[in-house]
């Protein structure tokens, strides 16, 4: 292999806004939908790690890693009812049961994911699409799951179905006035359950992509809070899905700079370099923020910025 | 019925043995305990579909969190923290900001008084403890005290930051820890000097719980004081209610906001130097121990009440107590109180769409009408 | 014999409607009583009535909102049932509601189209701006199609809730109090084409309002609603205003306004070189000059979204300036809570459940929030509970404010009484300023007549009164001085007793 | 009346790697007649586990706990062994020094002689002469285990270095994999690590064409054609051990060590890919050190901040305990203690 030297730090920021985004791109746009529905389901957190167990469950059952994905997108839709199911009573709170629901679907995950820290399941295949530079390390950070492709594709679409679609304005509308949404004879509670439900089946694809893909192993210890962190990256987002994407990619970038900044030799206070991510994130989020115009963009309904 | 004819029943109410509020009180007790109930009887469904025994399961949660003595200790050990770290996220919620990253403050109090040990180790106990105390609830004050003024200041979501400043709070953490302020004789665990045997803060006699869990029962009393009964308080309430409306009254909403968050993170603040002056003795990584999102739960189970905060946090407290036993005893693994807790705070949360619907009230009205 | 609605297709002209023995009981408390009116096709019919007297009550039920206890709608002369606002929609029925239902994030375009039943699962845009320009064109006004709705302002809102029932063909329109905030030229162009809409039988109109000028100008018939009950009406032309006013209010005697006194006091406010963004961020609201005296009212006229809004805002310390000043009795005045005390100012904002109430809070607390902190001169610490139940039961019962009890939340009272718990509030003890905008959106007169004559009476004991307000009539009244706000600056000035109306609403219209 | 053991693990004990290499042991002391085996897995390091071992002797009549997290020790054991004079607190990793309490002991296996090895066979089989080691945090144990690596692949070839990412935590596997791609991406061919879980870093690792040395547990199942050899923990047999004496009314000395002679450590079977000559000098060196007295660390000896850790007379057999206290990486690490 060639020793590219410094050059290292940066393709490594490349592979791992390639590599460590996709989880974050589509639990992001998930709550993306679910905000813009106007109910807020922190609890994706738990979602993903259910949908990281038993993704990698049925991936090593049916040796198949589509087969596995398609089940944790499956479950995450049944977390995402459930929040949306509860939610549309009256008084309860969606933020608290968010929460109830991470306890929850981390339990119920570590509770069955048991067996299933040993074996080993299928991965999802990657694209090399790096075949044409003669470096291995290019080679490798080019080596694209199909997953991330998808996230790419899905933010574009789902931009576009929230402007050029009835289902698209539909649930524009219903998270920016329930009253105005009644007017139209939209149900929105049923508006809002199905945002949550897609926005969970999502989140649980994100989860399918940690154990079979990235970093492709079932254990406790899968997710870093990336759920809580996506949902987080949507404000930031300013809930558009396309900045979803790019708010991902940056954070998976950014998280990058530590290990490669320490493979090259910069290692005192690596800790303060794993940081970066939630550093740049955080001067970029009061950096764009202000007062006079607060955030224009929120959605009318979301308790979360009433 | 008109308008009058409602007042007067309101009014006979008023005249009745039970007030209207003593009833919503009775209410505000009655409906959780019958979500607890449901909750607990989902679980016994989820147990029995396992194989296992819901009775015995029970029995051992009962035995384990709230059975013995032992057992209200080791309840009223994880309580102690949670009190504080709760009010970190109830503070601020009555003025309408969401806090999730209680956790920061935490840490960050914790190191500042290990660090206080480091830098002055000669001072006397009094002395040291008061300073600990101090420079943590200080520490926790201006980190989440920052985040209400990023908000005001600058209009930066107040969620997002504090996530955000909670991941940044753990790595200064570690970078402190295991940097200028480590110890070197702490060989395996980096930690900061072990502070001085004076400045080790005991237990409340004959409960054997730390001094933590007095000072978080104290907060919430005061917590709940300051904002029912002050004009504080009130004034707070306003802003959370209508920030508008406050501003149109003149009242400095800014300020009240970096005011509260600022209290609320002095007492996650204070949460982290009791954990490092009565539990660990010195500062290190165990201080991330997610107190702080427990915290998060408990505030919304409590609906934001620093009274209510106190049986929430003993409840979970004593879940988290009896999950050791029901792993030993029914070969459960860990993940099964996880599942528990889920079940029981889900319906608890549930519980609230019954207020004035299931109510006791309209029982007892139903029954003379 | 009921008729589902799928069996009826909406004709291609005007249609009549008729209830019979409409009833609406919420709980125990009827709403509406056994209420039977009929509106002929193609006729411009007026709902009149006390604030609730339940004309919204009606409409919703015939709309499909509420499901009435008893009675039935009849849609050209068939019994029909309308389960839901869609299927009113299918019947051709339309309305426009006292608060709008808009949804502020989307452009008034996405407004349009999403409105309407047949929305293609997939929007082709260029189509449909296409569909829109064209409509608009046919239009008497128009609205900007690009910009979120919720930028703009009340009256184009207004606009824009009318077009969006003209664009989606409705044959029978409900408008509940459209006209409030336009001005009086806006609002007699729009009736104006509403009424040749109804003459040329193209649609028939069911307006709820408060306005005697636009019944008698614009309405063919009228019907009166009290507490629920129908108690009358007829045609407009057999009808003069006291009789529709008689049968509104009953027995009940109408408040006066007091005399003005004639009070010659010194400066109070004055706000000069006072520069700030407006709500867009994209232009400036700029005050020049602007005095106003003791016992004096000054009258802020303007169509809405021209600044006074910002302005009301800059007054309240709720948009920092960029340059200029605000000074109180010659005091440098930054709006806090002590100096608001100290110069006894009082604000009373539009929407004022938006804009001057916390809503999940107690009505006792609401009207709390002037005095909570302060009494007998010095500041408090406790919260005093048993004073709080006092004041509010003391300005509840003075201001007639009807509300279940003062620990419903305030959230819970009509808007014509929210208005009068702030006013109970804001008026009570002594004022010397008093800041007020659009205090009568949406009363009925004798609410208005009373709020007016509270109003006057402040300026008499000598309080110094700015009056922002898009209701023209009310300016008229009620100033001492009028002053004009166009596009974020005052463009005209005039004592009220020379006032001109033409060239007032000259400059309003933005021709200067 | 039998006896009542209890574990207490700091993560999941099915972790396959850390808690799971002492669950293990503690499934072969379950074996053994007349003693009962109570376990409780994911307790933090707070006073949770203070009230794990008192629910243990208390509800359970535990008699002799093995709290097997290195952060157990100080402060929490030391608080309850002086309350609980009768239950004995056998805990993995620390110090135990004569001023602690008599009935707490600290155990721990010289398993920087199995990095030893592993730095052979992975000295043989890196072509770019740089080896890999993702390590969580910089303490002693972990240090040791790093220049142990490195020394062995050294005794290869001298010119090798060895490159270090610290992820900071034991358990974060997300930069574990980030940090396994970071040392691909420099060049590292042959990797291994020192993380409660070693499983994402050895499947990262294969993915990315590196060979593998293992830690904890056996892991050449998850890549055989890649998998060199690994340094594995035994506890069972320290585990009977103790339970035995304890059984028989015996006293378990207050500081127990043991390498590869004593059973402590094992080294997994030798890999397919290890060549012929690699085979001899391991099997050659793993001969030595079984006999007794081998040093690892031995002057003359640098650090990579050029400082001198051993004069070249001195040498530290496996056994010295000033080894429990390393606080440097040797020349040739590329990384940092801080
Ligand atoms: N959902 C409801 N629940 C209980 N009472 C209601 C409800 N809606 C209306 N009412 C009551 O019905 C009465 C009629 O209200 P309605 O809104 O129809 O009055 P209105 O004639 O439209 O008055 P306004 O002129 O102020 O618009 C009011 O006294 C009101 O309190
Ligand atoms: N959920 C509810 N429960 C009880 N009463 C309600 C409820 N919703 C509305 N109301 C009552 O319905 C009435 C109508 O409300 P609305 O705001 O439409 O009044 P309004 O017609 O605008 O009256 P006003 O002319 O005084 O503004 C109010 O009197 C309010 O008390
Ligand atoms: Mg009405
Ligand atoms: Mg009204």
């Amino acid at each position: 292999m060639e020793d590219i030297g410094l050059w290292g730090v940066p393709l490594a920021i490349l592979g791992g806004a390639i590599r460590v985004s996709t989880p974050f791109i589509f639990v992001s746009i998930g709550e993306c939908l679910t905000e813009r529905s106007g109910r807020i389901n922190l609890g994706l957190e738990g979602t993903l790690v259910f949908g990281a167990m038993s993704g990698y469950a049925v991936a090593y059952h049916s040796n198949s890693a589509w087969l596995g994905t398609l089940a944790a997108a499956l479950a995450g839709l049944v977390f995402g009812l459930v929040h949306g199911y509860v939610c549309k009573l009256p008084k309860v709170n969606d933020i608290a049961i968010g929460i109830a629901l991470m306890i929850f679907g981390s339990g119920l995950a570590f509770f069955f994911g048991k067996p299933y820290v040993q074996p080993v399941a299928p991965d999802l295949p990657a694209i090399p699409l790096g075949f044409w530079s003669q470096v291995p390390q290019v080679q490798a950070a080019l080596n694209v799951n199909v997953l991330f492709l998808a996230g790419i594709v899905l933010a574009f679409a789902a931009s576009w179905m929230l402007k050029n679609t009835r289902i698209g304005l539909t649930i524009r509308v219903a998270g920016d006035s329930a009253d105005a949404a009644r007017a139209l004879g939209i149900d929105v509670n049923r508006v809002r359950l199905w945002s949550t439900a897609a926005g969970g089946a999502l989140a649980g694809i994100g989860g399918a992509y940690l154990s079979l893909y990235y970093p492709g192993s079932w254990n406790e210890g899968i997710s870093s809070g990336q759920g809580l962190m996506a949902v987080a990256l949507v404000i930031f987002a300013r809930w558009n899905p396309v900045n979803c994407l790019y708010a991902s990619l940056l954070f998976g970038g950014a998280g990058a700079l530590g290990p490669a900044l320490q493979s090259v030799g910069v290692t005192s206070g690596y800790y303060l370099f794993y940081a970066a991510p939630y550093v740049l994130t955080l001067a970029l989020l009061i950096a764009t923020s202000s007062t006079t115009r607060a955030m224009p963009s929120a959605p009318g309904e979301l308790s979360i910025v009433k | 019925m008109s308008i009058q004819a409602d007042l007067a029943a309101g009014a006979a109410w008023r005249s009745g043995f039970l007030s209207e509020a003593a009833i919503r009180r009775i209410d505000a007790v009655i409906l959780p305990l019958a979500a607890l109930l449901a909750g607990m009887i989902a679980f016994a469904i989820f147990l029995v579909f396992l194989g296992k025994s819901p009775v015995e399961f029970y029995l051992l949660v009962y035995k384990a969190g709230f059975g013995t003595a032992f057992s209200w200790t080791n309840t009223l050990s994880r309580a102690a923290p949670l009190l504080l770290a709760a009010l970190c996220v109830a503070l601020p919620a009555r003025l309408g900001l969401v806090i999730i990253g209680g956790e920061g403050a935490i840490v960050l109090g914790g190191v500042a008084a290990g660090a206080v040990a480091t830098l002055l180790p000669g001072l006397p106990g009094a002395a040291g403890i008061a300073l600990m105390a101090a420079a943590g609830a200080l520490i926790g004050a201006a980190w989440i005290g920052g985040i209400g003024a990023l908000r005001h200041y600058r209009g930066v979501n107040e969620t997002i930051a504090s996530l955000l400043l909670a991941y940044i709070a753990i790595a200064l953490m570690n970078h402190l820890v295991e940097g200028v302020l480590r110890d070197p004789a702490s060989l395996n665990k980096p930690s900061t000097a072990p502070l001085p045997d004076l400045w080790r803060i005991g237990e409340i006699p004959g409960i054997g719980v730390h001094w933590g869990l007095a000072v978080g029962l104290v907060a919430c009393v005061a917590s709940w004081v300051l904002i029912e009964k002050t004009t504080f308080g009130f004034a707070a309430r306003i802003v959370g209610g209508n920030v508008r409306a406050a501003q149109i009254q003149g009242l400095p909403a800014g300020l009240l906001m970096i005011g509260f968050t600022a209290l609320g993170g002095a007492f996650a603040g204070l949460a982290g130097m009791f954990e490092v002056a009565a539990v660990h003795g010195s500062a290190n990584a165990s201080l991330a121990a997610g107190y702080g999102y427990t915290g998060i739960l408990i505030a919304f189970l409590a609906r934001h009440n620093a009274l209510a905060i106190i049986p929430a946090a003993v409840l979970f407290a004593g879940f988290e107590a009896s999950s050791g036993l029901v792993q030993r005893r029914l070969a459960l693994p860990d993940a099964t109180v996880l599942v528990f807790e889920g079940m029981v705070f889900i319906a608890i949360l549930v519980s609230e769409t019954f207020h004035d619907r299931f109510s006791c009230k309209r029982l007892i009205r139903g029954s003379k009408g | 014999m009921k008729v589902p609605p799928e069996e009826y297709k909406a004709p291609d002209r005007a249609i009549a409607v008729a209830t019979l023995g409409m009833t609406m009981r919420f709980g125990s408390f009827t709403a509406l009583d056994n209420v039977s009116i009929t509106v002929a096709a193609g006729s411009f019919h007026v709902l009149l009535g006390e604030n609730g007297a339940g004309k919204s009550t009606l409409v919703k039920c015939m709309m499909g909102f509420y499901r009435p206890t008893a009675g039935q709608m009849m849609v050209e002369g068939r019994e029909i049932e309308v389960a839901d606002p869609r299927a009113a929609h299918d019947l051709g029925l339309g309305m426009v509601y006292q608060h709008f239902t808009l949804v502020p994030s989307l452009t008034a375009a996405e407004n349009l189209v999403i409105s309407r039943a047949d929305v293609p699962a997939r929007i082709d845009w260029a189509r449909e701006r296409k569909g829109l320009a064209d409509f608009m064109a046919r239009m008497p006004f128009s609205v900007p199609l690009d910009i979120p709705v919720g930028r703009l302002a009340a009256g184009e809102k207004q606009k824009l809730e009318l077009l969006k029932q003209l664009y989606l063909g409705r044959r029978f329109l409900i408008l509940d109090e459209p006209t409030s905030v336009l001005t009086p030229a806006e609002a007699d162009e729009l009736l104006g084409m509403v009424r040749g809409l109804t003459t040329s039988k193209q649609l028939t109109c069911l307006m709820i309002s408060h306005k005697f000028r636009e019944v008698t100008a614009f309405a063919d018939e009228v019907s009166v609603l009290r507490r629920g009950e129908h108690v009358g009406g007829g045609k407009v032309s057999e009808l003069s205003t006291a009789d529709m006013a008689a049968m509104m209010i009953g027995e009940k005697e109408l408040v006066r306004p007091a005399a003005r006194l004639a009070v010659n006091g010194g400066t109070v406010l004055s706000v000069s070189g006072a520069r700030a963004p407006d709500r867009s961020g994209l232009k400036t609201i700029e005050i020049a000059d602007l005095k106003v005296k003791s016992g004096e009212i000054v009258g802020i006229a303007g169509i809405s979204g021209n600044g006074q809004m910002e302005l009301m805002e800059m007054l309240a310390g709720q948009r920092p300036l960029k340059e200029g000043e605000i000074r109180v009795k010659d005091m440098p005045f930054r709006a806090t809570r002590g100096e608001a005390r100290r110069f006894n100012i009082r604000y009373l904002p539009e929407e004022p459940l938006r804009n001057a109430c916390a809503p999940k809070m107690t009505v006792a607390e609401n009207i709390f929030f002037r005095d909570f902190d302060f009494a007998e001169g010095r500041p408090r610490f406790w919260l005093e509970g048993r004073r709080m139940k006092a004041e509010a039961a003391a300005r509840v019962s003075e201001y007639k404010v009807k509300t279940a009890g003062l620990s419903a939340p305030i959230a819970s009272l009509s808007g014509g009484n929210v208005q009068r718990a702030v006013l109970s509030r804001e008026l009570n003890g002594e004022v010397d300023l008093l800041i007020i905008a659009n205090p009568c959106f949406g009363l009925d007169f004798s609410a208005v007549a009373e709020i007016r004559a509270r109003i006057v009476k402040a300026r008499n004991e000598g309080a110094a009164v700015l009056l922002i307000s898009e209701d023209l009539d009310e300016i008229l009244e009620l100033s001492d001085r009028i002053l004009v706000m166009s596009e974020g600056g005052i463009v005209y000035e005039t004592p009220a007793s020379a006032a001109n109306i033409g060239e007032i609403g000259k400059h309003m219209a933005g021709h200067h | 009346a039998g006896l009542t053991v209890g574990f207490i693990y700091v993560g999941p004990k099915d972790d396959y790697g850390y808690n799971q290499a002492h669950a293990e042991g503690a499934a072969v002391v379950k074996q053994i007649e007349g003693v009962t085996v109570v376990e409780e897995e994911q307790v933090p390091e707070t006073v949770d586990v203070q009230k794990t071992m008192e629910s243990m002797i208390g509800f359970d009549g535990a008699k002799l706990i093995f709290p097997t997290s290195f952060g157990y020790f100080d402060p929490h054991i030391l608080a309850l062994a002086p309350k609980n004079p009768d239950v004995r607190f056998e805990h993995c990793g620390g110090l135990w020094t004569p001023d602690k309490p008599k009935n707490v002991g600290s155990y721990f296996g010289y398993i920087g002689m199995g990095q030893y090895l592993n730095g052979i066979a992975a000295g043989h089989a890196t072509k770019s002469k740089k080896i890999g080691f993702v390590a969580a945090k910089p303490i002693p144990q972990v240090l040791l285990n790093i220049n142990s690596f490195l020394l062995g692949a050294r005794a290869v070839d001298p010119s090798i270095t060895c490159h270090v990412i610290f992820t900071g935590e034991w358990s974060l596997a997300v930069k574990e994999a980030e940090a396994t791609n970071a040392l691909a991406d420099q060049g590292v061919d042959v990797i291994t690590c020192h993380v409660d879980g070693p499983k994402v870093v050895m499947e990262t690792g294969a993915g990315r064409g590196m060979f593998l040395c293992g830690y904890h547990a056996n892991q050449s199942s998850l890549a055989p054609e890649k998998y060199l050899t690994g340094a594995e923990w035994n506890w069972g047999k320290v585990y009977t051990d103790m339970v035995k004496t304890t059984l028989a009314g015996g006293e378990i000395a207050n500081f127990v060590r043991g390498g590869l002679a004593e059973g402590f450590v094992k080294m997994s079977p030798l890999g397919p890919a290890v060549s012929e000559e690699a085979r001899k000098q391991f099997e050659a060196t793993q001969a030595e050190i079984l006999k007794g007295g081998f040093a690892v660390i031995k002057g003359p000896l640098k650090d990579n901040k050029g400082n001198v850790v051993a004069a070249a007379d001195q040498s530290f057999a496996e056994t010295d305990v000033a080894l429990e206290s390393m606080g440097y990486l040797v020349e040739g690490v590329v990384g940092s203690t801080s």
